[in-house]
């Protein structure tokens, strides 16, 4: 909604991917459970971090090495191993071990029940007794609506926190439990920003200009409530989305997979207009719900990919097989989409402020000092 | 909101039913089932030796106690349960209950005192 | 893997068409690993679009998915296929008034939750320069496990008090009465005290305790409400005793 | 919008037949009647013994009949079910924590059933200690 009433949304190519996930559900097996020595373990049962510059593996967990890795390091080591074949084949996709049975059933009741409890309920597996499937899943969007410090935004009077916002805190990748920074300081700060701009102005009768557009926004959802027969469906629009950004936007992106995604993603915006509202009661209705909610994503889908495709290099979660050096000399910049109806956003670039923390060389495992 | 005055009644309740749960089974056991059926000898509920052993200060205290607890704790729980059958007539089951247990309550008292 | 066909039986209600709310019947092949909630969301996307219900994280953490599965309280998330028979009814949580669907209207729970004021009320406010107030494990461990609710209301769909005086406080706002009472950084419980040892506080309870036993968390609201009924008691007669002192 | 939320009602009478941990817990509270018409007997065998031998020797007798035997037989159950839930929510009504460490409920119950057998067991004695 704020990229349609001409906010720009930054840093959008960023996307983090969680490395463990549970198959099917997506549901996180927290860091932590490696952080108390958990091991990740392809086919083979062999630890395979210790191939991509994440060793050496020793058998105690390691700050920042091997399976304590960042986030984006060992969601790019599964992809090489699924390329190399040495992922577990499942039901819901290829997997990896991690296993946690060296930790002990006292260990792991005590410092992670939730993990038992989770992999036993959704996966039927024990960690006590039998490593538990995982595989990277998309966790986190660090770019969002582009707002400052105050959490407002380039129009007067929006504010935006949490997730969907961009404040900037995270870069191009994500730190756990930022998310809650996120949410607590410019939660609070914009609501502050909104309540001193309400107490500040003065009740009137909302202008001609803004009645127009709520008369518009009316209109659009009158027509969807109107049009019959269109065939397309949210689930299946929805779905093909998720492959077409699986895909070409994923953990790894190419010039020509983001080329290829970008041209689907257009075909599904077309087809959208296609889509037909089944539920037409005005209670509740979740089918419209979901109807705008994929349209709005659509959107966000086409600001990702074209943000991802003019980024030629590899920086944090976003990762180029085609640029596979950071080029601070022309990136060290955030981008900005900014909102074409009917076409691909524009994107334009912006300094990065930079404080006490200077972008330096990422190693990792046995390479660091 | 008041504040409630329910602590009243439902301490009574609460020590009841904690003094219930401890004595009320050997109790029924002893005089409604094993003197009665002969498991005990007959001499426990022998004339004399019962009115002798109430005759003493301390059981009269304690009959008194058990009798006041477990009414109590009984005429608090009826009430409610009245309630859960259905019957909203509160007031009205308030008052027979904890009237038939303030009875109880004052005749025991009575008898033990006389005794 | 072949997929288990299961007939869900779900009440379905829409005051634009419908007077009164109806069963219909759904045939979802169902794969084992599957909950409710995956069940639910076939029959979004495949069957019938216009089956409306809640849901948003599927992991037993936002507590939105609850619904009556056969009779009983339960997060559809956590409700496993596996464990189930052929035939599964499905209702909108009990004790609730139906918006449409399996959509109940919460309202009325949420007045009650804020009723309690479930928040920290410190002695007095620290500025960000004095720093975090402290708290030792044991001192957490006091009300650690009341702090595991996620407010899903299976507890009040649970509650026959709350099915019969719709005034009652409740077992989940009570229970975060109690979490933030025997809280070490905490002196709101005088305030508290004004809706929780009221009539309609922990005093309507009757320790059914079917609250606890619904709790997707392990949570023990009639345990909170026992516990306070005991301290409120303590209150009470203290009042007598020194009347005007400062609790 | 046209919401119209719908009331469904709850059977006022009938309530406790819907799930069986209802029944438990109407079981349980009724468990009161019985120990509450014992302690009234308990009351009223006190006033037969103030009136004399033969009102006594009445009651007793009364006692031995099928029907007091078959009230007292019911009685028992009840209250034994009293005894056991009673017992059992102990450790939820008064917790017990010793520094970081919640003391076992199971503990606590077992306490409570342990004293009831010694204080049981000495009633028992004591009734039988006229032989």
């Amino acid at each position: 909604m704020a990229f349609r009433a001409g906010v720009p949304l930054k840093d959008m190519e960023f996307v983090q991917y969680h490395p463990t996930g549970l198959p099917g559900t997506g549901i996180l097996i927290t860091e932590g459970s490696r952080g108390e020595g958990g091991v990740l373990l392809n086919k083979d049962g062999y630890r395979y971090l210790q191939d991509y510059d994440l060793g050496p593996p020793d058998p105690w967990p390691r700050k920042n090495a091997m399976e304590l890795g960042p986030r984006d390091r060992l969601s790019q080591a599964f992809w090489h191993e699924q390329k190399k074949g040495r992922t577990i084949k499942t039901l819901h996709g290829d997997v990896v071990h991690l296993d946690l049975r060296a930790l002990g059933e006292k260990k792991i009741n005590e410092r992670l029940p939730m993990v038992r409890d989770l992999a036993k309920s959704y996966v039927g597996v024990d960690p006590v007794y039998a490593p538990i499937p995982v595989r990277p899943v998309v966790h986190y969007t660090m770019g969002g609506i582009d707002s400052n410090i105050d959490a407002a935004t380039s129009i007067e009077g929006l504010f935006t926190a949490g997730e969907c916002a961009c404040v900037s805190i995270n870069g191009a990748n994500r730190l756990g439990s930022n998310s809650l920074t996120e949410l607590l300081v410019f939660g609070a700060r914009a609501g502050q920003g909104a309540a001193r701009i309400a107490a500040g102005s003065h009740k009137t009768n909302p202008g001609s200009a803004i009645q127009k557009q709520a008369e518009a926004a009316e209109g659009r959802i009158k027509k969807l409530f109107g049009a019959n027969g269109g065939g397309e469906t949210v689930s299946g629009l929805r779905d093909e989305m998720n492959t077409t950004m699986e895909e070409g936007a994923g953990i790894y992106r190419t010039d020509a997979s983001l080329r290829q995604s970008c041209e689907k993603m257009n075909d599904i915006g077309k087809r959208f207009a296609n889509i037909e509202l089944k539920d037409k009661s005005n209670v509740y209705n979740t089918d419209l719900l979901h109807v705008l909610e994929l349209g709005a994503m659509i959107d966000v889908a086409r600001a990702i990919i074209v943000s991802a495709l003019q980024r030629k290099e590899s920086r944090g979660s976003h990762q180029r097989l085609d640029f596979i050096k950071r080029d601070d000399k022309t990136y060290l910049r955030h981008s900005l989409a900014h909102y074409v109806p009917g076409q691909d956003p524009d994107i334009t670039y912006r300094d990065v402020v930079i404080t006490r923390s200077k972008p330096g060389t990422r190693v990792y495992g046995g390479g660091q000092k | 909101m008041k504040r409630s005055h329910k602590p009243i009644i439902w301490s009574l309740f609460a020590a009841g039913g904690t003094f219930t749960a401890f004595m009320i089974p050997v109790m029924i056991l002893i005089t409604g089932l094993g003197v009665p059926l002969g498991l005990l000898p007959a001499q426990t509920l022998d004339y004399e030796s019962v009115l002798a052993f109430v005759q003493h200060p301390l059981t009269r205290i304690a009959l008194f106690g058990t009798i006041f607890l477990t009414v109590w704790h009984a005429a608090h729980r009826l009430r409610i349960t009245a309630h859960d059958f259905g019957i909203r007539a509160d007031r009205v089951v308030a008052t027979i209950f904890y009237g038939l247990a303030a009875i109880t309550t004052l005749v025991a008292l009575v008898v033990l005192a006389l005794i | 893997m072949t997929p288990r066909r299961i007939e869900f039986e779900i009440l379905r209600y829409d005051p634009d068409k419908m007077q009164k709310p109806e069963f219909q019947t759904y045939l979802v092949p169902c794969e084992e690993d599957w909950v409710v909630l995956d069940a639910l969301n076939y029959i979004k996307d495949e069957l019938d679009r216009t089956l409306s219900y809640r849901w948003s994280c599927h992991m037993a953490v936002c507590g939105s998915c609850s619904m009556m599965i056969n009779g009983e309280p339960t997060l559809s998330c956590k409700s496993f296929v596996r464990d189930l028979p052929n035939q599964v009814c499905i209702e909108p949580l009990n004790n609730f008034p139906i918006e449409r669907d399996l959509v109940v209207v919460l309202d009325d729970f949420l007045g009650k939750l804020n009723s309690v004021k479930p928040y920290l009320i410190p002695r007095e406010k620290k500025s960000l320069e004095e720093g975090v107030y402290l708290q030792s494990p044991a001192q957490l461990k006091k009300f650690k496990q009341f702090t595991l609710c996620i407010n899903c209301t299976l507890c009040y769909a649970a509650c026959p008090q709350y099915a019969h005086d719709e005034n009652f406080v409740g077992p989940a706002a009570l229970a975060l009465a109690h979490r933030y009472n025997l809280d070490s950084r905490d002196v709101g419980r005088t305030a508290r005290q004004d809706v929780v040892a009221s009539n309609l506080g922990i005093w309507e309870c009757s320790f059914v305790g079917a609250c606890s036993e619904v709790c997707p968390h392990g949570v023990d609201p009639a345990g909170a409400i026992q516990q306070a009924k005991i301290a409120s008691t303590g209150d009470y007669f203290m009042d007598l005793i020194l009347p005007g002192r400062k609790s | 919008m046209s919401r119209r939320p719908y009331f469904r009602t709850v059977s006022r009478y009938g309530w406790w037949f819907a799930h069986p941990r209802y029944l438990r817990y109407m079981a349980r509270e009724l468990s009161s009647a019985f120990v509450g018409a014992y302690g009234g007997l308990v009351m009223f065998a006190l006033w037969r013994l103030w009136q004399g031998e033969a009102e006594w020797n009445a009651l007793v007798g009364f006692l031995q009949s099928p029907p007091s035997i078959g009230f007292h037989l019911v009685a028992l159950a009840f209250a034994l079910y009293h005894t056991i839930t009673w017992f059992n929510v102990t450790p939820k009504a008064m917790p017990v924590q010793i520094g970081d460490r919640q003391f076992p409920g199971g503990i606590i119950v077992g306490t409570h059933y342990f004293v009831w057998a010694v204080v049981s067991l000495a009633l028992f004695i004591l009734a039988g200690a006229g032989t």
